[in-house]
């Protein structure tokens, strides 16, 4: 079984992942939506922006983070004038690099649901006096689910593995910024700890089936009726 | 093509201009992975088909010994390095590094950047030396860990921690940091680099570029960038 | 209690016109596949936008490509009951029927609407499993009820059979005498036509 | 502008993720069907399988690589006997770490657009007297389109992007493995190296986005009529 | 030239139990919304299995729960006309229509279908820009063309003009003599019954 120490970790690899995605979601629902429906110029460039994270390797995306987040970066400044702390070292940077990380994966798979959601039921619920909004909520989120459900387990996944822009960016504070990735990466340098990996590793697979089912069962009920399968 | 070299991320620039004093000799240019020599040593442990692997501390070389992969009578240390404790250019001040030394006082609630301390030689080093100083406990919740020790020197360089643990060799590579302090060296074990041979090497060069590293003109190369030689 | 349409519009290669002008009771839209029959319906609701042209229904302008004026769809009161059923797959029936629906409309009406298409026994029911002429009636019904100040029902009894075709006819008959509601139907039926339509327009 | 060193760098990124993608979209439509259409036992447990790569830090999917494909490994024993090679520190050891991270990607994107095909197409293709490989072959797989396409670029960006479980399973070695993330990993821990960096980075961003323009005009031919959109 | 059906099925709450024996010619389906046609059709087709019963035509048995014959839906050589046109978005009118065409078919016949239909200027249009009547006349002209060995059409003509109805009636009185197909047709449309066929039954 797992030590104290290890739960610690899991215990800290869940809250990162889990408040990385929460946050993520809403943004990422917003991009997808942009970019699905929206028409404008410069879309191919806000397309790449989003993808970003997914093409530069992990590191130059921490090393970035690292540079914005920085007592005297862009943003790290104006994080310490106004909370006076900062996201260095702390779990909320891990999550930041977590959701920077899933964005792209997560916007993917939104965008694809929301891409086959029939117009013709929209217009339908307009004639019904739905105005834009009313028809975005009742209508084209609902059926975006299957794209939202599977954005949201690819990011958490995503998530839970994230390693490379972390130990970059808030690098490996046991208690803090140490998540599963980090634990096994440190581990895995250290000789002799095959047993510890493997521990490590199994949990991380165990975590993800989980999410992969909840997300399973998430699904077959949101589609109860509706999925044409 | 020339032979396969895993090197110790602390000899980035050095072995480099070895490698190139070598190829100027008319051989052809070996080819260099630099890493942590923790992550090294894991591949050549599996028998990748690398010629050389120059690790920063004898642990990690103890390891490929135990397990058969180094070829037998090519180890040799040749090289040395010293331990300091560096802040960011442009910063004032020194600090003692003496029994006691209030290094978490200083830090306050900044953090002090190192190479993992469990595992990559720069990190064991430093480890070994702040609990020498009788400060490990205190320092320990404040260490931010990086996977090797150019990316500690990567966090001082960037501002993200006022002071990190490097070698000197890499004080001396960058201009964004200054040695705020040197380790006394008999705080920690002597800073040793060996090479040798692995035992999956097939590159016939690699044999004549490893006595290379070993010759007189290599050791001005490497004394160059700061190394001890023997 | 009228239509006042006057509409252009090009669609690939067609050139869809339509002029009308209907005083009261139930127009029938008549004219051969292909005709702009469902184009023109969709311009009247405001999901296709004239090139050019009117439209007035009961005095109100809900468009005019000259002075500008375009009522937003969902403003426009339309009670619309489309070629294909168009039922929202992820709801129920109930949910569907509910879902124009205001919050002051009187329940007995709703019931007895759903009475006279049948419907009654669907309501937990998932469109995905209704037959063709069930989802047919659930779209009428959830068109009825959205509580619409006129009606523009494309084929709407094409899949029922005769006796509950009937029904609906009368039901249909009643809006238009009782409510005063403007009716405009596209049917191919002959008989449907001369029944219940005050007159007919050929596009 | 680059020096032919860095030039080629973004060839060999370019053959490495290339080929990845390219050996791994078939295998991943393969599972992305499996997981969409079939009724199985042990279904999560694919799924499961699948996701690993996303949810296991890259760096541990590069050991596992490590300990299969070393020459007394399993995988890599066979290979030896068969090829007489090895794949590790090669190219081609590079390309299957990459197709590997990308897998999970491209299994969801393309599982996605499957489930939204709708099947009563499908019934009225077998009336028609389609069997069901002509069935597949001309409906499931052409309205699966435009999850193929936007899992061949997820996946792409993701081969183009992986670091750890590469860096981890064939090393560094200029020439041989060394693709943009790990040549911008070296540049990295090189003090002074900040405009290298930035060069590099760019070219992976430019990378992307030419991948991602490609992606849309293929998608918007492929669909020239059927969107619904 | 027959159908001999037999048939029993529970979807849902509903049970669906169809029996009829039809020699020669046009047979249409009559009966009420929801009384189980399509689903009849369905099983005839192979695309919904009965929970027992037998289904023969022409002498071909299809199915048999007691021997356990069902014949593959694509073996079954049905020209199966769906109550929504069920076209493939991503292929043309024209390539829709050839899809389960066999390579000796003839020309002429081809192209004396497509004129009787009046498709022949949509060949190159994607079947989303199609008016109701326009998609549901490619669906009968899909199934026509696939070389059936029987007919199932389910109200195929319910979204067409008059002139258009007859002409197309036409063409399946003369597949029904000169061909000799077996034609299982659902209509609710008593004058077309009457004029069709050969026998009505009810479910
Ligand atoms: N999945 C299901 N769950 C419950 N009931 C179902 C399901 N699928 C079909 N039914 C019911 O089965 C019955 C037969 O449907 P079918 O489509 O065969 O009717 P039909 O005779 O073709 O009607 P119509 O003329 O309206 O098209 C209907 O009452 C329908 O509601
Ligand atoms: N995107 C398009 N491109 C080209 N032609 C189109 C497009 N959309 C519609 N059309 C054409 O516009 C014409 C009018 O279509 P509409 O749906 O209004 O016909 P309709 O009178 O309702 O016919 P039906 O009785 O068959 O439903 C048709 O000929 C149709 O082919
Ligand atoms: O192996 Mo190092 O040079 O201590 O990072
Ligand atoms: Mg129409
Ligand atoms: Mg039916």
């Amino acid at each position: 079984m797992l030590s104290a120490e290890q739960w610690g970790v899991v215990a800290l690899s869940l809250k990162i992942a889990g408040v990385a995605i929460g946050v993520t979601i809403p943004i990422a629902f917003a991009l997808a939506y942009l970019l699905a429906r929206g028409r404008f110029p410069g879309k191919v460039l806000v397309d790449g922006i989003v993808h970003l994270p997914l093409v530069l390797p992990p590191v130059v995306t921490g090393w970035l983070l690292l540079l914005a987040f920085a007592p005297d970066g862009p943003v790290g400044h104006v994080i310490e004038a106004v909370t006076g702390g900062t996201v260095l070292f702390r779990w909320t940077g891990a999550a930041i690099a977590a959701g920077v990380m899933a964005l792209p994966l997560m916007v993917r798979a939104m965008r694809l649901s929301i891409e086959s959601v029939d117009r013709r039921l929209e217009q339908a619920a307009r004639t019904l006096g739905a105005g834009p909004g009313r028809v975005f909520r009742t209508i084209t989120l609902p059926l975006s689910v299957p794209g939202i459900l599977a954005g949201a387990v690819l990011g958490f996944a995503r998530g839970l593995g994230e390693f490379g822009a972390t130990i970059t960016f808030v690098s490996n504070v046991p208690g803090e910024t140490q998540t599963l990735p980090l634990a096994i990466y440190s581990k895995l340098q250290v000789p002799g700890s095959e047993h510890a990996v493997v521990q490590l590793a199994l949990v991380s697979v165990a975590l993800s089936l989980g999410a992969l089912v909840v997300s399973e069962l998430l699904a077959r009920r949101a589609g109860r009726g509706f999925h044409v399968l | 093509r020339g032979p396969l070299v895993l090197a110790a991320a602390s000899l980035q620039e050095s072995m480099n201009a070895a490698a190139d004093a070598w190829a100027r000799h008319g051989h052809p240019r070996p080819v260099l992975s630099f890493a942590g020599s923790s992550s090294l040593a894991r591949q050549a442990a599996a028998g990748a088909p690398a010629d050389l692997f120059v690790s920063a501390d004898e642990g990690w070389m103890d390891y490929l010994q135990k397990r058969g992969r180094l070829a037998p009578g090519t180890r040799a240390t040749f090289l040395g390095n010293q331990l300091v404790l560096i802040a960011r250019a442009g910063t004032h001040g020194s600090i003692a590094l003496r029994k006691g030394v209030d290094l978490a006082g200083i830090l306050g609630r900044n953090r002090l950047a190192m190479a993992s301390y469990n595992s990559v030689p720069a990190g064991k080093y430093g480890k070994a030396a702040l609990i020498n100083l009788g400060i490990w406990d205190r320092v320990r919740p404040k260490v931010a860990q990086a996977d090797n020790v150019r990316a500690a020197l990567a966090l001082v360089e960037r501002g993200a921690t006022p002071f990190g643990i490097v070698y000197a060799t890499d004080a001396a590579a960058s201009e964004q940091v200054r040695v705020a302090g040197i380790f006394p060296p008999s705080s920690h074990a002597p800073i040793r680099y060996p090479v040798a041979r692995l035992k999956a090497s097939t590159n016939p060069d690699a044999e004549g570029f490893r006595r290379f590293l070993l010759s007189k003109e290599a050791a001005a190369i490497f004394r160059r960038f700061g190394f001890t030689t023997r | 209690m009228s239509f006042d349409v006057d509409v252009e519009r090009r669609i690939g290669n067609a050139d869809i016109a339509c002029r009308f002008s209907a005083e009261g009771g139930l127009t029938v839209l008549f004219g051969p596949s292909g005709a702009g029959k469902t184009s023109t319906l969709n311009m009247i609701a405001g999901l296709l936008r004239p090139d050019r042209g009117r439209i007035v229904v009961d005095g109100h302008i809900l468009f005019d490509s000259a002075s500008g004026i375009d009522v937003a769809v969902e403003k426009r009161r339309v009670g619309y009951v489309f070629q294909d059923p168009r039922l929202f797959p992820h709801k129920t029936v109930a949910a569907n029927l509910l879902y124009g629906r205001r919050d002051n409309a009187d329940t007995s009406e709703f019931d007895r609407i759903i009475d006279i298409l049948g419907i009654g026994h669907l309501m937990e029911r998932w469109p995905r499993t209704l037959s063709g002429g069930e989802a047919r009636r659930v779209a009428i019904g959830r068109a009825l009820l959205s509580d619409p100040a006129f009606l523009l029902l494309d084929e709407p009894l094409s899949s029922l059979d005769r006796p509950r075709r009937e029904e609906i006819m009368v039901l249909i008959e009643r809006m238009r005498d009782e409510l005063g509601l403007p009716i405009l139907m596209v049917t191919h039926d002959s008989e449907e036509a001369n029944r219940l339509g005050t007159r007919t327009i050929s596009v």
